[in-house]
């Protein structure tokens, strides 16, 4: 069986949805996949085993090799993307049933982890596939189900963000099948690697400019990449809080993995640089989403919102990197990829649970909460000083990096900007710090007790990845390296 | 004790104060077992340090590695005589600094005081992290978690004020330290490929000309602690905290750390020979002088004792940093030596001001005339710690301002040799009418009437006085080290 | 020569556009998934265009038959199809729910009832 | 050309009409025409699909969901100067594209150099079916095809989470429309069962003609949903419940994926059919067979199931 992980690891969660749907009660399915999401889990840790032992797996769906059939094809990239997106995926499923029991009705519960499983298993897809439009397929696969997910906000607004997100999403798809359409009749393939053998011939063809301006914005549109952002903040503020959770620490992830996957593994690094100058564009782009989503998320009353404008400013550091465009850049992308999720993970479950406890998350819910949810707030102090980047923390890690590729490739400003961001962090993280420990619990409130065990747990164990990672960064950054050596080469 | 393997004491030293911390945090219930957890934590600390010296006076370089941080970032800690001085410095003032917090803490009733003793606790490990630090990213880290840590300690009153201050506190330094340190710190990396504190510098002639001076500078305004002007503002405004906390800042711990990092990275990562003749190194001499001079001025203007104090330490603080800017092995032997007789001093002046306004609830200069009278012992103490800070005989604060001043001439830095003169006399100016007061005039009426401040208290504030007379009669261990560190700086 | 070439591309990318321009312009929801509707169907059109072969036939075996279109553009189109209307038909139950839940489905309508609920918030907020 | 030219002035007069309950109508017409333009390309199988989904089920939806949105947009407009731009800049660089992409209908094209010569002349062998999209799309890519039923079962999950059906009979006011008419509901009773064998045919032809699982479902959904309109959705929905819908839907997935499970045990790779028959291309038919089968069941239940949770909003049916 061990042969077929690639494929398992994909048709578990897509399988145990339906399974999922014959089960009628709200326990018994998140039972069941919570089952499947830890599966899914374990698998694509034996993947990252495979992967580093033996090199890139490839499989042939149907028996047909590629470029005929469609082709799975895990290497590095993929693996620790997947290890990444199942990890998340898995962790917050365990929280989920606490997580939902008081923002989803208990009838809709069942179909809530169906439509969960769809999500993680699309997001999934998009990452294990070697085919071009098997990503579009999977692609929409997750956005359905995550289109679903968000509406199943309490707050009416979930709806319209759930809309807006629907038609921005849609169009970012369809940009991206008219790139797939015209990259098909100029080479006749659909397969990632074959297309990559047969661009160079025809790099210089306008048609073959506009595929890869058209994929690219399509993908920046999912990826929320200022100024294309404005889904983002409505979408993670008002759905669920274990959504947000799960999709700010994967969703974007994803995303991210197919640009990266595109540019560098499809069209090959600075394709269109005579075009397009891709990286220039990065760059920019990257630090003004940096700046502008850190100034508004400091204004923001809702604690929720505020992390998801701090997400678009964090997604502007992985764009960066890629725009540095050197090995070192690329290894701090993806290592912020993997750290943010750890961080974004923490911090929106933690906010789960304070939404749990008191069913807000505006700044004036957390008057007190110091005291009244030590644990639960402990969380979200380590996760903000993570997203200051702050030693011992994960978020040092990529920072250090990220600003190591600047000063090496001796883009200075960029340094002292990227450095500037991370200050402005600290402003929207003390904000919530000292209204939680400074603030008095204004009296009269009903006295609130810590979270329970069931969202504490998850919780914690993502903070402590965070300390973990932050102080032993070697294997995440080894991983991150030779990852990032197989696509642009460089010392690995 | 003295069999311990040094590694072990490094190992501990960072330890203890943790473990302490933890038992504080249990015992939060009981308050005379949680001081006692304190006590215990601080005197085992100083035993644990004090078994170190020795082997560094005698040449050794004891050294551990914790863990990679990232590959080929490890933390990593190495004894030398700097670090080994200003270790000796903390671990010797915590517990005095400790006895002193329960009496003020208790004399004044103030809240969660578990949390205060506990992040104390965390501040003082942090701060043998610094001394210790065998690299510069080590060096960081521990810098940070000081910073970190003393935040609640500067916010402990909760008020609006004192949230204020934090808020200053914090964005000063978080933002000189990632904003100038952290990039200095990859750069140099980036440059040598390493970040290991070793004896001449690791610089060498990898970089020339303005970017090293830029580089320098970087480092200088990075390491905010050091209160060089303009970076300086977190210093006075920290002064909402309680007093022992001032202490702790001002000679403990916080500003010590500052100037010590500056002493270091000069020393063991620049070197002075790198240093020496390049162009516009002499910038950082000047931003030195100038906050010398400048912040006596403004210390002459305060009518608030602690903020008069708070700018004294800025001056003082430049001192050291003049003394490494000066860029002679003798000056820098003064620098050394006047990190720790400075803490002395100024540990023993604010002490004394604790004392006073937990005795008196006075605050203002202005309003102490006559207490010399109700307070001998307290201003007795006050009355020597100013002597030190002004640098007259026999007060330890000679000692160092000799050397520096030495060391200014032996290099011919009139301009140091200048400001050292002018400042000793605004330092003069500005502490001995607080004497007269207090002994001098007749006490306004209409004071409450008082005496002495709660026994510990006095009585580690005299201690602390009565050493710095003892450091100017047998300087001892800290001479030597400090002398072991000119040697190093020449090698 | 290349307006012959390509003439088909042209009016396909022209309704493309068209239906783009109902998406973003329009501020009805329901409309602007029409648009959609009619952005996608284009998008399709263009794919069989490029699967088109002069003198070809429909890929069904057939022993006479030797010039067959490209059937691969045709398996593309049928699965995008079948996700245009699913995608259509959860867009379609947002608005009745948006509709349900506002009173309206008119995008300025919508802001303004938000932006209404924001003020009423604040006023609680304050007292 | 004609047909193009048709298509721009249908799309032109959707953006001009005001009149939602119009405009989904001349949306219905640009499918036809599209469907129709589909078979002068050649492409059967996509036209037969996109006059079932655009002719058929999204006026259908659309309408359903009018019913309850209402009928009229109001006329106020938005930034269109700004969007009026950004549309002529995507479709300049459109246009560009098409400058360096091969002639129209050049047989030389690479598209059709690469991939499609293999599907063109081994399929017939390999897979053993004269269809050569049937086998692309269920074997080749089969795989795709999964994903497409994914999809289809996405939706109808996400509809049920957001218009819950109320279990059992709601409010007796069901789609009465037509309830009245004696000669529609005696022709209806004639059509329906011929649709609903029309469905099976399109089912199980699809190797040979045009045709399919998608089709199939969708006419077999058309069929019942003609019921719904005839009798009443209460009366429809005793017959075929929505708790059985639901199963049915999810279990046609499954059947799908069963399929490539039991290729795996069989030890092939994951929807490899030729390992589920002693002979490769009897186990490409027999594989062919079931996951039709399975899209057709999901797609058929999906269909019905949505339409009921729109009708059960509306209440007339969306007729």
């Amino acid at each position: 069986m061990l042969n077929h992980l690639p494929i398992l690891q994909v048709v578990i969660p897509l399988l145990a949805a339906p399974a999922c749907m014959l089960l009628d009660r709200a326990r018994l399915a998140w039972l069941f996949a919570t089952a499947a999401g830890l599966a899914t889990f374990a698998i694509s840790c034996l993947l990252l085993y495979q992967v580093q032992h033996s090199g890139p797996i490839s499989y042939a769906l149907g028996g047909w090799e590629a470029p005929w059939g469609i082709e799975y094809r895990i290497d590095l990239l993929s693996a620790y993307v997947l290890l990444v997106v199942s990890g998340i995926g898995a962790l917050v499923l365990v929280a989920a049933n606490t997580g939902v029991s008081r923002e989803i009705p208990e009838a809709k519960q069942p179909l809530f982890y169906v439509t969960y499983l769809l999500c993680l298993a699309g997001l999934l897809g998009i990452v294990a596939t070697g085919d071009i439009f098997n990503v579009f397929v999977f692609l929409e696969i997750s956005s359905l189900a995550t289109y679903a997910l968000i509406a199943q906000g309490k707050n009416r607004r979930a709806l319209w963000a759930a809309y807006q997100y629907l038609i921005v999403g849609t169009i970012g798809a369809t940009f991206i099948l008219i790139g797939i359409g015209f990259l098909y009749s100029l080479t006749g393939t659909l397969n990632m690697v074959d297309l990559a053998a047969r661009l160079p011939a025809i790099a210089g063809s306008h048609t073959a400019y506009t595929a890869f301006a058209f994929i690219v914005v399509g993908v920046c549109l999912k990826l929320a990449l200022f100024p294309l952002h404005l889904w983002l903040p409505n979408a993670y503020t008002y759905a669920p809080s274990i959504v947000t959770a799960f999709l700010a620490a994967t969703a974007t992830k994803v995303a991210v993995y197919l640009l990266i996957r595109l540019q560098f593994s499809v069209f090959g690094e600075g394709f269109a640089e005579s075009a397009l100058p891709l990286d220039a564009i990065f760059l920019v782009l990257g630090l003004v989403g940096v700046f502008v989503a850190s100034l508004v998320a400091i204004q923001q009353p809702n604690i929720k919102r505020l992390f998801a404008y701090s997400s678009v400013a964090q997604i502007g550091y992985m764009i960066v990197g890629m725009g540095v465009g050197t090995h070192t850049g690329l290894q701090a992308t993806l290592l912020h990829l993997f750290n943010h999720a750890l961080m974004k993970g923490a911090l929106f479950l933690a906010l789960a649970a304070v939404a749990y406890r008191l069913g807000s998350s505006d700044i004036k819910a957390f008057r007190g909460l110091g005291r009244a949810m030590p644990l639960t707030m402990a969380a979200i102090v380590i996760g903000g000083l993570s997203l200051i980047g702050v030693p011992l923390t994960v978020g040092f890690v990529s920072k250090w990096y990220l600003v190591l590729a600047t000063i090496q490739a001796g883009l200075w400003p960029v340094a002292v900007l990227i450095l500037l961001g991370s200050l402005l962090a600290v402003v929207y993280v003390w904000r919530v710090v000292e209204v939680a420990y400074f603030q008095q619990r204004p009296a009269g409130l009903a006295v609130v007790k810590e979270a329970p065990l069931a969202l504490l747990v998850p919780t914690w164990l993502l903070v402590i990845g965070n300390l973990y990672f932050g102080v032993q960064a070697g294997f995440t950054a080894d991983l991150a390296g030779s990852a990032a050596a197989a696509l642009i080469g460089g010392a690995p | 004790m003295m069999s311990l393997s040094p590694q072990l004491a490094i190992v501990l030293a960072l330890a203890l104060p943790l473990v302490g911390g933890a038992g504080i945090l249990l015992s939060g219930r009981r308050p005379n077992l949680r001081e006692g957890v304190t006590l215990v934590s601080a005197l085992a600390l100083l035993a644990v340090v004090a078994t170190l010296v020795p082997q560094v006076l005698a040449g050794e370089r004891p050294q551990v590695t914790l863990f990679e941080l990232l590959p080929g970032l490890e933390i990593r800690f190495v004894v030398e005589p700097l670090g080994m001085l200003f270790a000796t410095v903390a671990a010797f003032l915590w517990p005095v600094n400790s006895l002193y917090s329960i009496g003020y803490m208790r004399g004044n009733n103030e809240q969660h005081q578990t949390r205060f003793y506990f992040f104390f606790a965390v501040a003082i490990a942090a701060a043998m992290g610094i001394a210790f630090a065998g690299n510069l990213v080590t060096l960081f880290v521990f810098y940070e978690v000081l910073t970190l840590s003393t935040y609640p300690l500067v916010t402990h009153k909760g008020s609006e004020q004192a949230m204020g201050a934090g808020r200053t506190y914090l964005g000063i330094l978080i933002a000189t330290s990632i904003g100038l340190l952290l990039p200095a710190i990859i750069w140099t990396w980036h440059l040598t490929g390493s970040g290991d504190f070793t004896p001449g510098g690791i610089i060498g002639d990898s970089l020339e000309g303005p970017l090293l001076v830029l580089l320098l500078l970087m480092f200088m305004f990075g390491i905010g602690k050091a209160a060089i002007m303009p970076v300086h503002r977190w210093l006075p405004a920290a002064m909402v905290a309680p007093t022992p906390v001032s202490a702790l800042l001002h000679a403990v711990a916080v500003v010590k750390a500052g100037v010590f990092s500056v002493l270091k990275i000069v020393v063991y990562v620049f070197g002075l020979d790198t240093l020496r003749g390049a162009p516009g190194v002499e910038l950082l001499l000047y931003a030195a002088g100038f906050t010398v001079v400048a912040a006596s001025v403004v210390a002459l203007r305060q009518d608030n004792l602690k903020r008069r104090l708070a700018y004294s330490t800025i001056g003082q603080l430049s001192y050291v940093v003049l003394g490494a800017a000066i860029l002679a092995p003798l000056s820098v032997v003064g620098a050394a030596l006047h990190v720790a007789v400075h803490a002395l001093g100024k540990i023993t002046l604010f002490f004394a001001a604790g004392a006073i306004y937990t005795a008196s609830k006075k605050t203002e200069i202005s309003q102490l005339d006559g207490i010399g009278w109700r307070m001998p012992w307290t201003m007795g103490a006050f009355a020597i710690g100013a002597l030190s800070m002004i640098g007259v005989p026999p007060a330890a604060g000679f000692l160092s301002k000799w050397y520096i001043t030495m060391g200014a001439i032996q290099a011919g830095e009139w301009l140091a040799l200048g400001v050292i003169v002018i400042s000793t006399l605004l330092n003069a100016a500005y502490f001995l009418p607080i004497l007269y007061q207090a002994f001098f005039k007749a006490e306004q009426g209409g004071g409450k009437d008082h005496g002495e401040a709660p026994l510990p208290a006095v009585v580690a504030l005299c201690f602390t006085a009565l050493l710095t007379l003892v450091v100017f009669l047998f300087p001892g261990v800290p001479f030597e080290l400090a002398s072991h560190l000119g040697a190093e700086a020449q090698p | 020569m290349m307006l012959v070439a390509h003439y088909n591309y042209w009016v396909v990318i022209a309704l493309m556009m068209i239906g783009f321009y109902v998406v973003i312009v329009q501020g009805n929801l329901v409309k602007k998934l029409i648009g959609l509707n009619i952005f996608q169907t284009s998008v399709f059109i263009f794919y069989i265009s490029v699967g088109k072969v002069a003198g070809g036939s429909a890929p069904i075996y057939d022993p006479e038959v030797t010039l067959y279109s490209n059937p691969l553009p045709h398996v593309l189109i049928l699965t995008a199809i079948v996700v245009g209307i699913a995608t259509m038909a959860l867009g379609l139950a947002l608005v009745v729910r948006i509709k349900e839940a506002y009173g309206s489905v008119e995008e300025e309508e919508l802001q303004a009832r938000d932006l209404e609920a924001e003020d009423a918030q604040q006023k609680e907020n304050q007292c | 050309m004609t047909l193009l030219a048709l298509l721009v002035v249908t799309a032109l007069a959707i953006v001009w009409l005001r009149d939602l309950f119009a405009a989904v109508m001349v949306a219905g017409i640009y499918g036809l025409l599209s469907a129709s333009f589909f078979v002068s390309m050649d492409a059967v199988d996509v036209a037969f699909t996109e006059a079932a989904v655009g002719a058929g089920v999204f006026p259908l939806l659309m309408l359903a969901a009018l019913a309850i949105t209402g009928r009229y947009e109001d006329t106020r407009h938005k930034r269109q100067l700004s969007s009026l731009v950004l549309v002529l800049v995507t479709g300049a660089m459109l246009i560009v594209a098409t400058w360096d992409m091969p002639p129209f209908g050049a047989a030389d094209a690479p598209a059709h150099q690469h991939l499609a010569v293999r599907y063109i002349q081994d399929s017939p062998q390999e897979v053993g079916i004269p269809n050569m999209v049937t086998s692309v799309l269920a074997s080749y890519r089969g795989y795709d095809t999964l994903g497409e039923v994914a999809v289809v079962f996405t939706a109808v999950v996400g509809v049920l989470c957001l218009l819950s059906l109320g279990r059992g009979t709601t409010q007796s006011s069901g789609p009465a429309a037509m309830q009245g008419h004696v000669v529609l509901r005696v022709v209806g009773k004639i059509l329906i069962p011929l649709i609903l064998l029309f469905a099976l045919y399109v089912q199980f032809h699809g190797e040979y003609g045009p045709g399919g699982g998608f089709q199939a479902g969708v006419i077999f959904a058309a069929g019942i949903i003609l019921y719904t309109m005839l009798f009443g959705l209460d009366s429809t929905r005793r017959v075929v419940k929505p708790t059985l819908l639901r199963v049915l839907a999810a279990l046609g997935l499954l059947l799908y994926g069963s399929v490539g499970v039991v290729s795996l045990v069989a030890g092939g790779n994951f929807l490899d059919y030729s390992v589920l028959a002693g002979d490769p291309v009897a186990g490409q038919h027999l594989g062919i067979l079931v996951i039709e089968l399975g899209v057709g069941v999901t797609v058929a239940a999906a269909m019905i199931l949505i339409f009921y949770a729109f009708a059960d909003r509306g209440g007339d049916g969306g007729a």
